[in-house]
């Protein structure tokens, strides 16, 4: 009967996320049925923008065997620097080439460290928590501390861009901003790459196992460089939407939000050791974290226990698994 | 016949402790009136040890393959709760001895709230399998969120003038919390080197497998590590508690990855089965000087978190070099 | 000779390597024609894995040329190796855990097409007819994890034969795999040199090499020692080119007669891996366990010491129950285990030789809180000297120890213990010849000083050199037991196979 | 250099536009008088990073420091032991400072609160639901602003509604806007909300903006039209008050100087600075007096 399920859809990670999902959304919609409108829809949406940008990215990593923490401080460097430049050389600058500047800084801040990770082989977390400090530092204290309101006024366009915008009859406003088409595109692009192509397979096979990588003939290290390049120029995306749509580029924002970003693709059902992780995955466990962060209050509990929340989600998602794991290993002994 | 005093030279500690002689010499040299004055070096002695102390407890943590990202999250927690007992039950009319009872009262339940939350973080990983880093980032926002929903997010304060002894005071001249740090690295370093558990712990990090094999019971062994965790996290919570005279649940977040990256850049494997508290003690100086130093120079706070970062990524080139000249001077592993 | 290098497939000449401080090999001239069966053999450390290397391009050599299908190749590395022909099949079988069996087979064969896109379909039928000319079947989607050991070789040989080996290296490739495997696969690598793919076969086990080798070529501190046809060779002139020296075994005296039981177990079971499990051991006894992949020999021996939890049954020490699924209870009670893989179960292996022994006796050398070292130390030391461990230095980590050593370091930590009943779950796995008979060597050693021994292993010879009683297992039951005069290889073999 | 002295002006946050203003103010002071002035401030609003500063400075040796406490009390221990080392203290938005030798503030708060108040409550209409921000629960000014408007309301306005506790933004507009929408959320009737935090405003803008509410809402708070401006145009914000951070600045570093000169500060005496032409003395707090109001009309005449 189930038979176009995958063999494991019941013990899989984004089957449990959403499930807690529709529990949650189902909650919510008995206390309060303004919840399910397509206000809620279209503020769910633009709050999942730049961090689903930013999880794919990480899960990218997890699923390449490493852990990225620094990628958060890459999207506020290329934010940063790509608007301050932008102000000094070019105010009219059209948007979209802000955002290529972006792109193209993050993805030079990744090729950092892909260098480091990939050709002299230093373990990622450590590399990635110097990187952290390395680009924030360097931002902060060689391009700018200050925050920054008066943003080429492309950026503020794009920001007041929508695709849709308006009230249904029921009343209920909504507005779907041009930045959900760049994680749209970000998506798409990262599905193509991670099942149609070699590239793609040869970071699942990295992360499966380096060593047998390495002796198929996988080129592991360029592998590997260009995951981290490509998760800094996603970076550099994320980091630009983030501002734009904020109406500020702010040096200070963003960094502090990666433990929750890789917190939502292991949600998602990547794996810290590597090799496992998928999209569907990755887009459940940012809107979980995203539900929870923005309508705990419309079930009736105060937004002071979202942390408390959000924890025990975090707990209950890797732990489930974790432990069935446990059992399983004992179990066979 | 010296091959202690060999390896010794041979150690990562040889080599931070090499940076630490240097950095403190260079700072001297480039602003001796200042970095040198008294005022300095006991500002010195005051600052480090609450981010030192979170160190030291992911230094264990670390040694056993793990990491404890709930340190912050447990240091305020503590610093909450004992925050709250300390508004609720004394004020600055009640007499100093029974404000020193409520003091001892809330230092206690401090303790406690570490302990329990060592032991929660440690069941989750012992006994439900849960890989350390998701362990204690979930409990760690727990432990926020409670702290958060105690005190709808807002600074806890009021205290009688007791509390910022802790933090403030002077002991023969010595800052008090330097006194705990030194307390805390030393026992730290006798329960690794000298014991059986450390050993084991030791052992664990550097196989866990084996470990089970070898009829180490991991379980009560996991447990104690966070127990010692949490508690460690309690004691910087209190310190920063009395040196901010108000506790709250986000105080001191930017400790977190500065914690792991001292640990790490005084050697402690993040993998496990390698660590040394002199190493941390020697990371944990060199940073302090480093940036004390740059503080005298009028370098803004935020070129240091650059240095740091450049630091570790130096050492760890440096680390992993010495490490593939070693593997290929014995017989490799098949 | 120079026949030889004019049609070799691979055509090694004057190969030297060598790493810091080791030369690995020394001047090493080797050929494999097409179609043939070369037996690559030697002791731990002389050089086997070091030259297949070489061949595959994952190191290249300090000096000498290869060749390979009449190419001069200076710079090698796995693609181009690859794309020769040449295929290894690495001990551990170096496949993607996390993949699915076709992408496995097949993805060596899209690297080398220099495919930019992944092809679902066209992986699928490379795998589909990779499987069917061995004839298996297995599930193309399943994931090579959840595979037994025996599908996992056999998912690596179809991955050498899908990219159209011309030679297939196997390193070790039996020491995970029992009698009835073996067979399976001498059967496939027969076939495999009628199709004309040469074949490289490392192995310990001596026998199953000459079965199937057309021809021997023997290392020793990677040098060259011996090179003929496998017609020429026996075990023991393999033994004696391997090691330079005759080793002869002696089997094991008798148990004394007024020997007491030491431990009794008693119709222990646990769903779905071993039921009805019940055995007397006696002091100065050497009990053996053998059986096939899967039988549950492991599982039993693991519940024996408590990392298994079996659901049914009781294990008495002396007389006196031991808890069940609980290490520390079954060590309490005196009972060692020395896993099967050294490497990840039995050693800590960055840790020095010393503290690997060490572990075992930290309680015993805790007084008032703390550690008395330097007591810890002597007693450990002792012990590695009894066990004659060489070793320059204990305080190195015990990585830097040969097989055979580590091997010894691993038993050195349950005597320290002083146990009563002692586990060894294949002592020998993976150790070269000389080493192992001075295992053995140890085995009745420790059996005269009144310690019960549990041998567990499908190594015949050994079982014979070192057991009085052998119970032999499948699916989960104990179908044997063979004692006294019906302890012979043959007879062994036979209740294996049957 | 024997008179050129060391003073550190410590704020709340650094790198936002009111602070940055303040800069300016001091950075005027120190090219005018040549002394080594100079601001620093926490990457967070956060009394624990605040602390951590200023023993920095400590260890520096600086003879003066000017300080706007995130939360007073909680400096308390360290100003303290500033003082202890000789170590001249001013600080600002800080009455209830113990452990300071001045403190300065720009006017009387309450009333500041109760002028944004009469605002917001004419724009409202007098009636309807509204909602007040702080940076902290322990900013001592946006404490006396919001008290002083709510109790301004009660007296006045019996028709409007305080909805909600204080919404705390630790001067982040980021976080401020992730408040405005919760309560929107919480109280979709909402019609008023009044800032305190120079950045609350821009949050508050944004969140309104992004639901189409610009004219149903009415919002005010402290702010200077460079944060506040681009929402001032669209009406998301609607009255902004505030006072010159630059000339604050300014007055704490000209303070520190005329205490470490032991100059004696009198009631009613002119420091020279526009809004503190006759300052008020009352124990160790200084009051000057003035405050602007800018809306979309008039705020280009104030360009910071
Ligand atoms: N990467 C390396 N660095 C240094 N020495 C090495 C390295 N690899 C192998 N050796 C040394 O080269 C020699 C030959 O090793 P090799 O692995 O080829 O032996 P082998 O015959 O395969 O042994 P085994 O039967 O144990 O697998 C050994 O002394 C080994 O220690
Ligand atoms: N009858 C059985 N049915 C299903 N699975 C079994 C059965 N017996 C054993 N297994 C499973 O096969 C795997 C191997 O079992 P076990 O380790 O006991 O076998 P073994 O023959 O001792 O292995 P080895 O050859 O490695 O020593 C285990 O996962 C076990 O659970
Ligand atoms: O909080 C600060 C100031 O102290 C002032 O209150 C105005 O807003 C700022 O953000
Ligand atoms: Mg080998
Ligand atoms: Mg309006």
């Amino acid at each position: 009967m189930t038979d176009w399920l995958p063999k494991d859809f019941w013990t899989r990670n984004e089957t449990l996320v959403a499930g807690v999902i529709m529990l949650f959304c189902f909650v919510a919609t008995v206390s309060d049925p303004r919840f399910l409108t397509i206000t809620t829809v279209s503020d769910l949406l633009r709050a999942s923008i730049v961090i689903g940008i930013l999880a794919v990215g990480a899960m990218l990593v997890l699923v390449s065997g490493g852990i990225d923490v620094s990628f958060t401080a890459i999207a506020v460097f290329a934010m940063y620097s790509s608007t301050v430049l932008s102000l000094t050389i070019w105010p009219e600058i059209p948007w979209p080439v802000i955002f290529v500047i972006s792109v193209v800084f993050g993805a030079a801040l990744g090729a950092i460290n892909g260098f480091f990770i990939a050709f002299l082989g230093l373990p990622t977390l450590i590399v990635t928590l110097g990187t952290l400090s390395i680009f924030r530092g360097f931002l902060l204290t060689f391009i700018g501390s200050q925050r920054i309101s008066d943003l080429p006024p492309s950026m503020r366009d794009f920001s007041r861009g929508v695709i849709a915008r308006g009230t249904t009859e029921a009343g209920n406003f909504y507005s779907i901003p041009w930045a959900a088409l760049a994680l749209l595109f970000v998506i798409v692009l990262t599905w193509f790459i991670l099942k149609k192509t070699m590239l793609g397979r040869s970071i699942y096979a990295i992360g499966g196992s380096v060593e047998s990588a390495r002796r198929i003939g996988i080129n592991v290290k360029w592998t590997q460089f260009f995951v981290y390049v490509y998760v800094g120029a996603l970076a550099g995306l994320a980091g630009i939407i983030h501002g734009s749509v904020g109406r500020m580029a702010d040096p200070f924002s963003l960094v502090g939000l990666e433990l929750s970003v890789i917190a939502a693709v292991v949600l998602g059902g990547a794996r810290l050791i590597g090799g496992y992780g998928t999209l569907t995955g990755t887009m459940l466990g940012v809107a979980l974290i995203v539900i929870v962060q923005n309508s705990l209050i419309v079930i009736g509990i105060p937004t002071t226990w979202q942390s408390v929340t959000i924890g025990i989600l975090i707990l209950l998602g890797t732990g489930v698994p974790a432990y069935r794991a446990k059992r399983a290993a004992a179990q066979a002994g | 016949m010296n091959t202690s005093v060999k390896d010794f030279t041979a150690s990562p500690e040889f080599r931070l402790l090499i940076i630490m002689v240097f950095v403190f010499g260079l700072m001297s040299v480039l602003s001796p009136d200042r970095f040198l004055s008294s005022q300095n070096l006991t500002s010195m002695a005051f600052q480090f040890p609450e981010f030192a102390i979170l160190a030291l407890a992911m230094t264990i943590a670390m040694m056993t393959g793990g990491i404890d990202l709930s340190v912050v999250g447990i240091a305020n927690l503590s610093a909450v709760v004992a925050a709250l007992i300390l508004t609720h039950f004394s004020n600055a009319e009640m007499p100093a001895a029974q404000s020193a009872i409520w003091l001892a009262i809330a230092i206690t339940a401090a303790l406690c709230i570490g302990a329990i939350a060592g032991l929660i973080n440690g069941s989750l990983v012992a006994f439900f399998g849960l890989p350390p880093i998701l362990a204690t980032l979930g409990s760690g926002l727990v432990f926020t969120g409670f702290a958060i929903a105690m005190t709808g997010g807002s600074a806890v304060m009021g205290f009688p003038d007791t509390v910022a002894l802790i933090g403030n005071a002077t002991l023969a001249g010595v800052p008090v919390p330097l006194i705990l740090f030194a307390v805390l690295a030393f026992l730290l370093h006798l329960v690794l080197t000298r014991t059986a558990f450390g050993l084991r712990v030791t052992m664990y990090g550097a196989n866990p497998l084996a470990a089970l094999y070898a009829a180490i019971d991991i379980n009560r062994m996991l447990l104690k590590v966070y127990v010692i965790a949490g508690m460690f996290a309690s004691v910087a919570g209190l310190i920063i508690m009395s040196r901010a005279n108000s506790a709250k649940a986000d105080y001191g977040s930017s400790y977190l990855l500065l914690a792991v990256l001292i640990a790490v850049l005084g050697g402690v494997n993040p993998y496990g089965g390698y660590g040394r508290v002199i190493g941390v003690v020697l990371a944990v100086l060199s940073m302090q000087f480093l940036s004390s130093g740059l503080n005298m120079l009028g370098v803004s706070n935020f070129a240091r978190e650059l240095i740091w970062g450049a630091l570790l990524i130096l050492v760890m080139v440096i680390n992993t070099h010495a490490v593939t000249a070693l593997r290929s001077s014995l017989k490799p592993p098949k | 000779m120079s026949s030889d290098h004019d049609t070799a497939f691979i055509d090694l000449r004057a190969i030297t390597k060598r790493y810091a401080g080791v030369t690995a090999l020394d001047s090493v001239d080797f050929t494999v024609q097409p179609g043939e069966a070369v037996c690559l053999a030697g002791e731990n450390g002389s050089g086997k894995s070091t030259l297949i290397k070489i061949i595959s391009g994952v190191e290249p050599a300090t000096a000498g040329t290869v060749q390979i299908a009449g190419q001069e190749h200076v710079t090698l590395n796995p693609r181009i190796s690859a794309a020769a022909g040449v295929m290894v099949i690495f001990q551990d079988f170096s496949l993607f855990p996390n993949l699915s069996v076709a992408e496995n087979i097949a993805f060596t064969t899209q690297l080398s097409t220099r495919q930019r896109l992944f092809k679902f379909r066209a992986v699928r039928d490379i795998a589909r007819a990779a499987l069917d000319r061995i004839g298996v079947q297995i599930d193309l989607d399943a994931r090579v994890e959840t595979l037994p050991v025996a599908q996992k070789q056999l998912v690596a040989i179809c991955r050498a034969l899908a990219s159209k080996a011309q030679l297939i290296i196997m390193d070790e490739p039996t020491t995970a795999l029992t009698e009835k495997e073996v067979r399976r696969l001498q059967g496939i690598i027969r076939m495999l040199k009628e199709e004309g793919v040469a074949v490289i076969f490392v192995s310990h086990k001596l026998a199953e090499v000459l079965e199937v080798s057309e021809k021997v070529v023997v290392l020793r501190n990677g040098k060259k020692v011996a090179e003929g046809p496998a017609s020429e060779f026996d075990t023991q002139s393999l033994t004696y080119h391997m090691t330079g020296r005759d080793v002869p075994e002696v089997p094991p005296s008798d148990v004394a007669a007024g020997a007491q039981t030491l431990m009794q177990v008693q119709g222990l079971g646990k769903a779905g891996s071993f039921s009805d499990i019940s055995f007397d051991l006696r002091t100065g006894e050497v009990l053996g366990i053998t059986g096939l992949l899967g039988c549950g020999r492991t599982s039993v021996a693991k519940a024996l010491f408590g990392l298994v939890t079996p659901d049914a049954g009781s294990i008495l020490v002396d007389g006196s129950p031991v808890p069940l699924g609980d290490p520390q209870a079954a060590s309490l009670a005196r009972i060692g285990y020395v896993p099967e893989d050294r490497l990840t179960e039995g050693l800590f292996l960055s840790q020095s030789i010393l503290r690997n022994v060490a572990v075992g006796r930290l309680d015993a050398h805790t007084s008032g809180g703390f550690l008395d070292m330097t007591g810890l130390a002597k007693e450990a030391s002792d012990w590695l000297r009894r066990l004659k461990v060489k070793a320059p230095d204990v305080e190195a980590p015990v990585q830097s120890l040969s097989g055979g050593n580590q091997q010894r370091v691993a038993l050195a930590r349950w005597l320290s213990r002083a146990p009563r009943v002692l586990i060894l779950n294949g002592p020998s796995v993976g150790v070269d010849v000389g080493s192992k008979a001075d295992i053995h060597d140890i085995i009745r050693e420790l059996a005269r000083e009144g310690i019960g021994v549990i041998v567990i292993s499908d190594d015949l010879p050994e079982l014979l050199a070192t057991c009085h009683r052998v119970l032999v297992m499948r699916e989960g039951r104990i179908i044997d037991a063979l004692e006294g005069t019906a302890l012979t290889e043959d007879d062994l073999a036979h209740r294996l196979a049957s | 250099d024997g008179h050129s002295k060391d003073i550190a002006t410590v704020v709340k946050i650094a790198g936002i536009q009111w602070f940055n203003r303040m800069e300016e103010g001091v950075k005027k002071f120190a090219e005018e008088t040549g002394m080594n002035a100079f601001q620093v401030g926490p990457a967070q609003a956060d009394p624990q990073q605040q602390v951590a500063l200023i023993e920095d400075m400590i260890a520096q040796g600086v003879d003066a420091l000017a300080v706007v406490p995130m939360s007073p009390e909680a400096l308390e221990p360290v100003l303290g032991r500033a003082m202890e080392a000789g170590i001249t203290v001013i600080t600002h938005e800080a009455a209830a400072q113990q452990n300071t030798t001045y403190d300065l503030e720009a006017f009387v708060n309450e009333d500041f609160g109760a002028n944004l108040m009469e605002q917001l409550a004419t724009c409202m209409g007098g009636e309807g639901e509204y909602a007040v921000f702080v940076g902290s629960l322990t900013s001592q000014t946006h404490n006396q602003w919001v008290d002083g408007a709510i109790a301004y309301q009660e007296a006045n306005y019996p028709n409007m509604t305080l909805v909600g506790d204080k919404n705390e933004t630790f001067d982040d507009a980021e976080q401020a806007y992730t408040k405005t929408q919760e309560v929107l959320r919480a109280f979709p009737n909402i019609k008023g909300m009044q800032g305190s935090a120079s950045t609350d405003v821009a949050g508050i803008g944004r969140a309104i903006e992004e639901r189409g509410m610009e004219d149903a809402t009415c919002v005010f708070g402290t702010s200077l039209p460079s944060i506040a401006g681009q929402y001032l145009e669209t009406g998301a914000v609607d009255g902004i008050g505030f006072w010159d951070p630059a000339v604050a600045g300014e007055a704490m570093n000209k303070l520190a100087v005329m205490v470490m000169n032991g100059e004696e500060v009198t009631d009613g005496m002119d420091l020279g600075l526009p809004g503190y032409e006759s300052v008020s003395l009352d124990g160790k707090v200084i009051y000057g007096q003035a405050w602007v109001n800018v809306d979309a009309e008039n705020m280009s005449e104030y360009p910071f």
